[in-house]
């Protein structure tokens, strides 16, 4: 019986994770193809307009360039929204610290919501897996505080220490309601919840790691904490290609 | 700049006398009718158009629905229509288009360049098929073409079906 | 004993579709960042040098103009690509059978592999899901052939029949190896084994469907078949968005 429970919640769990995916890559696809495309399309009218202009000696040729040098700018912006969504490079490139900065200023800027971020700078890195995990956590914490949370001030803070690692975020909102109905039905079939937390729970089990959930009426803290096993020393690991010198 | 019944100063007026002889007798301009729900796409390729002496752009809508009310109005010889559209996509436009107008040419303008999207809407009547993203030379082309009554169908697309 | 192995069965097979989508959304966005950003970039810099020879009257400027609107075709194909290897419009917008029969040419243009697909047309339609989920497989199942059947001839066959739906995907090359050494190593670590036939199957449960994997040394046939239940009524469905009329 527990190993059907086991498999039962494997099943669940992959099929949230496909679906989330399949959303993932549906949105993507289509962001791409409605978006960027058109927006390219539309500017290579508006330069087929100016070279046809310019070549007829119209003196609204320079204005339609300009036009489609706006649209262009607001292509590549938008490219660069996406590319960043699916996974910034300032966590690639620059470590885990400046892009959880990175994301806190944008959640705040999208928000109104008060942030704060504060790091304790690790001399020794985290492991490229470890790092990813913590920024989609944080992620996921993040879009819960805007969703649910009712919050005004959220702090996220990240810090090395002796044991290893410990990432906290939390926020002054009304707190996670008591799980209540929401459970295994009678059929055995899992009713329909969200995902967010649950994943999170799954990466820091990958991780060997411990997360604490602190829930009251006057807010929500998210700890998680990381083992030295996932911290390596920078003389041992070749640093990040094409920008050697970064944390 | 949307939905306009284009103004008749083009055509000919039955008073004036006729051009001599050395000048042949200016063909009315084709009226074109273009549908996307992209503003900038219909804008630019509009801008295209008009830039043909021999092409009127004659009215732009940005769905189906849209332009199978405007057809009786406006009388457009050509409708270049995209596919992907809020309200009414490309493909059920065209059918209904021509149940009602059977000499209209529907020309795809669209962004799929799948062979499958062309044939689907060769099912549905149209008489061609131009990638958004080709030169716009050839979807001058292509205009030129459907009002010869020829299928046209874009460099890309001929040879993958 | 056996629940520790479940458990690591489940942390592995967790791991490693986590580890699946992460690289997926690390590789589309460095193809966002690196590819169609910079060629957008570059297309700007053209843009700019062209806008600055026309106010100078210098007649270079068109041909300027030129190179930014072929390198901005290019970042059109490519953002084309991008997202259509995500999801093709062609399943949302057109349906499983043309979305097939593309994937099945493109194969064959790509690998030399002979092809051949064939389809029964459905009365009836498959729902969203399973339509994504047949996709997945086809594709999963046409990865495998490329990498390891050594094949000559694929073929792929969709049919709608009284009981449902049935997908198969033959090959004529070496046969799936029995599964030998791969397995639980003696430190209870999993060894790496691959993750496509098993995400099949999850796919395939999840749909409540069966997969039957036929293989022998002149060749493996993957077959799925899809209860009733996944084909919906086309009168009570409302078609594609943008684009109904299509099947
Ligand atoms: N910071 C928070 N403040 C208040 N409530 C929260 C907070 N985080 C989570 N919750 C509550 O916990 C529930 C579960 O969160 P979880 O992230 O697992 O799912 P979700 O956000 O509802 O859906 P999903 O994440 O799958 O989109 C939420 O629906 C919400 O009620
Ligand atoms: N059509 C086929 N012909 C011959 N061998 C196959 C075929 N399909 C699968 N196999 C064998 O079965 C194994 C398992 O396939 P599976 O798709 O699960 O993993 P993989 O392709 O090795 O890795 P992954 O799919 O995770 O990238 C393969 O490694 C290969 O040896
Ligand atoms: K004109
Ligand atoms: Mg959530
Ligand atoms: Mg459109
Ligand atoms: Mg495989």
């Amino acid at each position: 019986r527990e190993r059907r429970l086991a498999d039962a919640k494997l099943k669940e769990l992959t099929q949230r994770v496909f679906d989330a995916q399949e959303e993932e890559r549906g949105r993507v696809a289509r962001e791409l193809h409605d978006g960027i495309s058109q927006l390219l399309v539309g500017v290579r009218y508006a330069l087929d307009s100016a070279r046809r202009r310019f070549d007829a000696g119209d003196a609204r040729a320079s204005e339609t360039l300009d036009r489609g040098m706006t649209s262009l700018s607001d292509a590549i912006q938008e490219v660069r929204r996406i590319s960043r969504d699916l996974r910034p490079g300032v966590l690639d490139d620059l470590g885990l610290g400046p892009a959880l900065k990175a994301l806190v200023v944008d959640f705040g800027a999208r928000t109104g919501i008060e942030t704060a971020f504060d790091t304790v700078v690790f001399r020794n890195r985290l492991d490229n897996d470890t790092k990813i995990s913590l920024y989609r956590i944080a992620q996921e914490a993040l879009t819960n505080v805007e969703r649910h949370s009712g919050a005004t001030r959220l702090s996220v803070d990240l810090r090395g220490h002796r044991n290893g690692a410990t990432l906290r975020i939390s926020d002054n909102g009304r707190g996670i309601a008591p799980p209540g109905a929401a459970s295994l039905g009678a059929s055995g079939k899992v009713a329909r919840q969200g995902i967010g937390l649950r994943n999170m729970q799954e990466r820091v089990d990958q991780m060997d790691g411990s997360l604490r959930i602190q829930s009251t009426r006057s807010g929500t803290v998210i700890e998680v904490q990381v083992p030295l096993s996932h911290i390596v020393d920078p003389t041992a690991r070749t640093p990040a290609p094409g920008l050697s010198g970064a944390k | 700049m949307t939905d306009q019944p284009a103004s008749t100063s083009d055509l000919h007026d039955p008073t004036t006398p006729p051009a001599p002889a050395k000048a042949p007798a200016k063909a009315p301009a084709t009226r074109v009718a273009i549908v996307d729900d992209h503003p900038l796409v219909a804008e630019g390729i509009e801008a295209i158009l008009d830039s043909f002496p021999d092409l009127e752009v004659v009215g732009t809508f940005s769905n189906g629905r849209a332009i199978i009310e405007a057809v009786p109005t406006l009388n457009p010889d050509v409708i270049l229509l995209d596919l992907n559209m809020p309200e009414m996509g490309g493909l059920t436009a065209c059918e209904i288009l021509l149940e009602n107008h059977p000499d209209l040419r529907i020309l795809i303008l669209s962004m799929h360049d799948s062979p499958e999207y062309i044939s689907t809407a060769l099912d549905h009547g149209a008489l061609g098929y131009v990638l958004k993203d080709v030169p716009t030379d050839e979807i001058k082309r292509a205009i030129d073409a459907v009002m010869r009554g020829e299928q046209y169908l874009c460099t890309g697309a001929q040879g993958s079906l």
